[in-house]
């Protein structure tokens, strides 16, 4: 089983990196692009016979995967 | 109108101004000062700038006794930081600030953002920085948060620091029960300018354009001030999305777009925005200069939509300048913030209302006369010795078992987090970019050379830095404790060969509305002020952090030393290793002062006694001995004694090589003192110097130290691979190096690991 | 020998390279900046350490871009002898001037130290006149430097591994490999050998007064002090 | 107009902060966790109105956004 997992900043919080790639896309003459923010993706290897994946993949997400001061996540399970 | 405006604004009570940290006599006063009831926007600012943080309201009327001038000092405090003339028209520029709340909340980047801020009020004056240090207290090594804390906070100045480009050369850390729920983050940056191009922050010159430049905008930290000054509580946890985040790649852009604009000559005054952003840089700069500023907030630069005039003068977010050009060069300016692709408009005015007009939308959302602004409040606040300081001070050396085994007990010191080796520490941080660090991390003090302006690469002057505090001391006697940290900074300078010349501090104490932590405070300052008069180091800058307390339980009173010293050619520095066939001596006197020891405290579980007596007199005479030894080169190594005493930094000598790649070296030393053994081993009395030198060097040496009237005494030679120590013919310690080597390089790792 | 000191946003070791060259090497040097497209009259190029762009996304990714790193390349492509180093070395390889990539450090910390290193492969200009089985001590100072290459062998064989790291007896182990690079790699050339890129910063180590004078030898190579000329 | 870009490590390539996440969520207690890969999530804002957009994204990532010697980039585009 498998968890993909997506960490991204919470709303207002500065991203100072997806300022500079949405810069250097502009540089690169992407003058679509308006934003960009970065995050992270986590993909999680999980024995098949876990009880309360969901539960689990919270407290992981809580304790460890995000920094919940400034970011917010979401996942995924994939069977 | 903008969209901000038509936003509902909150009726202005009593309970919330209470929310925004305003007691209700203080409430009162705004209204006073206004002569109506303050807008939402007028609430904000006045929070803000009556805060502990930014009025000093409780400690300004002891921080006036502090001496802050010399001959040296180009300026004290009051300004972003302290200025010090270090000859050949060059200047050093430093200070002390704490970040404390921010990184207990989110280590990583409230350790970022300190010394992001830290190094926007150096170089806001002009100055580049050359280096950094950082002073880390966190609670006890075994406690659940702590490991967590100690790695985010590291990463963080790292991450900062290495990124900006500036060294960060030096510090201590330091792990305390006292410190489990509010640690403390205080860093120190120091910069270098030349005399004749130093910036102050006034507005001067009416109708000069006001310049906002940098990052933009966001709602970043609103109430970090206030926040700052409040005490840790469950809710706390709940203020988290005001942490702001760092920037640094956008802060060294700053950096080189101020020294661009400083080397022009359109620029009249500057300031960071630093806690409480275009509130109190806008208020400081109006204030200094006795004039007032518009503002149209609708000019600045922002991030988020539908911000406030509020929260546009609260945000603190980072990266950001305020400047006043003179009239008709904004245009010369801002081609320079768009080279360094910075953010950047004319957002105001200078004018001659004396008042700091805020307007939005159209409208006046604030309009406060600046002088009560920026003066805040001052406040006697009643101060008592707590009751039961007499208790746990009490100290019956007679029933303190001496431990059987005293090297084993040395080993173990060694281990101890507080006095193993920092290399995990500051491994991570980039200590030699700059092409300047003569003595790296892991000595005394570190040193670093100065460049620019040396006729002689190699034979460059050296600034000599180091930041101490010994918070057992000060927790038993806060003055002893004060007078203790200065000196150990002022001999930590001396020991590497340098000459002290100012301090910068950062106070961090508990709840200044408690009596006992009030005196903690004033006693604190008293020695502080006794310490830099005696010894000639006046406080150029400083910080006072208080409010460290968590549930009513407060940190040791903790008020951090940084100290710059000047080496007239840095490459003589000394460090602390020991090389094979050289004679050691002590300059200075043992004694069996034991009370607030480390020894006391990892062997006997005991926080206890009374610190040992300073006699500033023979500070002096040590020190400066020591000093004339390093530039004289008549010595190989020198290290001072602190915590752990003699037997500890005699194993530090032994430990680290004399030189990168070399070996290690044993040493043999003899002692004569008819003291108890563990009491002259690990007692932690100040003023004392192990020096090193080769043998045929002895008399000179010898008359060195007693022209300066230093106590001086042989006391062993190196050589082998055991550290052994004689105490009238009987043997106390043997231990092989290697054993000690691996105690203190692996103490700190176990905290992290 | 004109030297250019290539500037981005965000290099800090921009000024120790250029004092190094300037005033420890004594040759004519000057600044590069990122936003030009031209490079001037120049014998050699430094690309300096630093964090350009923060290291944002990945480090050395947007510099790669700049408009400056054309002319950089076309000055690489007539063989001009260029030195890569830390941030530079990150950039050149994504400029694709040199192969492989610079991926987080194993231990996922930054690490400022000093290190050992060999000095290996086909003659370069910053290491023909470094005397053969000398071992340098030269300080890192990166969170990014574990080299990664698809294929090693053929580097090796290429001659194109530079510098490795050892230790101070030049011994090639894991332990004094500082990032878990492939093969302790610290340092790559291109095929011709003119474009050089290493982590360690020979810069911080060309005086005696920081401990070391090592790494004056790759700048002493460059300018032929032994009497060559490149 | 948004495009979610997500860049991985190449298989084979050596990941060791998705090992020390592992090794972490195993230390805290899921027993479960076999393996974590880290990767990047960008989110990159567009305007409305770019002809061919996949055309572009594709060139981003190949330009920016991945470093195709060590990673492997896929992306979606929401409207
Ligand atoms: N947080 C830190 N950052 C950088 N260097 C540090 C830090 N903590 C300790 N060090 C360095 O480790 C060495 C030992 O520190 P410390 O025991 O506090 O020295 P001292 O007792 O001489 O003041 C010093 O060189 C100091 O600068
Ligand atoms: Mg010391």
């Amino acid at each position: 089983m498998k968890a993909k997992v997506y960490v991204t900043l919470k709303e207002g919080v500065l991203d100072p990196q997806g300022q500079a790639v949405a810069r250097a896309l502009g540089r690169l003459g992407f003058s679509e692009v308006q934003d960009a923010r970065i995050g992270k993706y986590i993909e999680v290897q999980l024995a098949d016979d876990v009880k309360d994946v969901e539960g689990h993949l919270k407290q992981m997400c809580e304790k460890l995967l995000a920094n919940t001061v400034i970011e917010e996540y979401r996942y995924e399970i994939v069977k | 109108m903008s969209a901000a405006a038509t936003k509902k604004e909150p009726e202005i009570t009593e309970a919330l101004a209470k929310e925004h940290g305003l007691s209700p006599d203080e409430f009162r006063r705004v209204h006073d000062i206004l002569g109506r009831a303050p807008s939402y926007t007028e609430l904000g600012i006045f929070s803000v700038m009556w805060s502990e943080h930014c009025s000093y309201k409780s400690s300004r009327l002891h921080l006036r006794n502090l001496p802050t001038s010399g001959p040296r000092v180009i300026q004290g405090p009051g300004e972003n930081a302290g200025v010090v003339d270090i000859g050949d028209g060059q200047a050093v520029i430093f200070k002390m600030e704490s970040h404390n709340h921010p990184s207990f909340i989110e280590p990583y980047q409230g350790a970022a953002t300190g010394v992001g801020g830290i190094l926007r009020d150096v170089f806001t004056m002009g100055a580049r920085p050359v280096a950094c240090l950082d002073s880390l207290r966190f609670g006890r090594p075994d406690h659940p948060k702590t490991r967590h804390l100690v790695e985010g906070v590291v990463a963080g100045i790292a991450g900062y620091g290495n990124a900006f480009g500036v060294p960060t050369v030096g510090g201590e850390v330091y792990f305390d029960a006292s410190y489990d729920g509010n640690i403390l983050v205080n860093a120190m940056a120091v910069g270098l300018a030349r005399t004749d191009k130093i910036f102050y922050g006034k507005a001067k010159g009416l109708g000069n354009p006001v310049l906002y430049f940098g990052a933009k905008t966001g709602r970043d930290g609103i109430h970090g001030a206030t926040m700052a000054s409040a005490e840790f509580d469950e809710e706390s946890e709940s203020k988290r999305p005001t942490v702001q985040v760092g920037d640094p790649f956008t802060e060294k852009l700053l950096l080189e777009a101020c020294l661009e604009l400083m080397s022009s000559d359109v620029l009249v005054g500057i300031q960071d925005m630093g806690a409480a952003g275009l509130t109190s840089s806008s208020v400081e700069m109006a204030a200094r200069a006795g004039n007032g500023i518009e503002l149209d907030l609708d000019k600045v630069p922002r991030r988020e939509t539908n911000m406030t005039a509020y929260e546009c003068m609260l945000s603190e977010s980072q990266e950001r300048m305020l400047a006043v050009v003179h009239a008709g060069r904004e245009a010369e300016a801002l081609a320079i913030f768009a080279k360094w692709d910075l953010d950047a408009a004319v957002v105001g005015r200078v004018t001659d209302t004396g008042k700091i007009v805020v307007k939005e939308g159209g409208k006046v959302r604030a309009e406060i006369a600046v002088g009560p602004l920026a003066e805040g409040l001052r406040y006697e606040r009643p101060f008592a010795r707590p009751a039961s300081l007499d208790a746990e001070r009490a100290l019956d050396v007679a029933k303190l078992p001496v431990p059987k085994d005293l090297g084993v007990t040395l080993t173990t010191l060694l281990a101890s987090p507080n006095i193993a080796s920092k290399e995990w520490v500051y491994r991570q941080y980039d200590h030699m970019v700059r092409v300047g660090t003569v003595v790296r991390p892991g000595a005394d003090a570190a040193v670093i050379r100065v460049l620019d302006g040396a006729e002689d690469p190699a034979r460059a002057k050296g600034l000599a830095l180091t930041a101490d505090c010994n918070s057992r001391f000060c927790a038993l006697d806060p003055y002893e404790g004060a007078r203790l940290a200065v000196a150990e900074g002022y001999r930590n300078i001396s020991t590497v060969g340098a000459e002290p010349l100012a301090i910068t501090d950062c106070l961090n104490f508990g709840n200044p509305e408690r009596p006992e932590v009030m005196w903690q405070l004033v006693e604190a300052v008293r020695g502080l002020g006794d310490a830099c008069r005696a010894l000639e180091t006046p406080v150029v800058s400083g910080n006072v952090s208080l409010y460290n307390e968590t549930e009513g339980r407060a940190i040791k009173p903790t008020p951090t030393i940084g100290t710059v010293g000047l080496m007239p050619i840095a490459a003589d520095a000394v460090g602390v290793g020991f090389e094979e066939g050289c004679t050691v001596a002590l300059l200075g006197v043992n004694t069996d002062e034991i009370g607030g020891s480390e020894y006391l405290d990892r062997v006997h579980g005991k926080q206890a006694g009374v610190p040992p007596r300073l006699d500033t007199t023979r500070e002096v005479a040590v020190g400066t001995a020591c000093r004339n030894l390093v530039q004289a080169k008549l010595v190989r190594s020198a290290h001072d004694c602190s915590e752990g005493g003699l037997a500890v930094t005699l194993a530090e000598s032994c430990i680290q090589p004399a030189r990168a790649g070399a070996a290690s070296v044993g040493v043999t030393i003899k002692l004569d003192e008819p003291l108890r053994a563990d009491l002259l081993l690990f007692g932690e009395a100040p003023s004392r110097i192990v020096i090193s030198f080769p043998p045929e060097r002895e008399a000179e040496v010898r008359a060195m130290a007693v022209r300066y009237g230093a106590p001086f005494e042989v006391i062993g030679a190196t050589g082998g691979r055991r550290l052994q120590i004689y105490q009238q013919s009987t043997r106390v310690v043997d231990v092989p190096v290697d054993e000690l080597t691996r105690a203190w390089q692996g103490g700190f790792r176990a905290v992290v690991s | 020998m004109n030297v250019a000191v290539v500037r981005f946003p965000g290099s800090n070791c921009d000024d120790d390279a250029f004092h190094v060259v300037g005033r420890v090497m004594g040759q004519p040097v000057r600044f590069a900046w990122h936003k030009e497209s031209s490079l001037g009259a120049a014998d050699a190029v430094v690309l300096p350490g630093g964090f350009s762009y923060g290291d944002y996304l990945r480090a050395g990714a947007m510099a790669a871009n700049s408009p400056i790193m054309g002319a950089v390349k076309e000055f690489a492509e007539k063989g001009g002898p260029v030195l890569a180093i830390c941030n530079g070395y990150q950039i050149a390889c994504e400029a694709g001037l040199l192969d492989g990539a610079l991926t987080r450090n194993a231990s996922l910390h930054f690490e400022c130290r000093d290190v050992h290193l060999a000095v290996e492969g086909k003659p370069t200009p910053f290491t023909r006149a470094i005397p053969a089985g000398r071992v340098l001590r030269i300080p890192i100072a990166h969170a990014e430097g574990r080299f990664v290459h698809p294929n090693i062998e053929q580097l090796e064989k290429e001659g194109r591994v530079v510098f490795r790291y050892v230790d101070s007896a030049g011994g090639t182990n894991d332990a004094a490999n500082p990032n878990g690079s492939m093969a302790n790699i610290a340092g790559t050339c291109n095929a011709r050998g003119n474009v050089v890129g290493l982590m360690p910063h020979p810069e911080r180590a060309a005086e005696l007064i920081l401990g070391s004078d090592d790494g004056k030898m790759l700048f002493a190579s460059l300018i032929g002090e032994t009497g060559r000329r490149v």
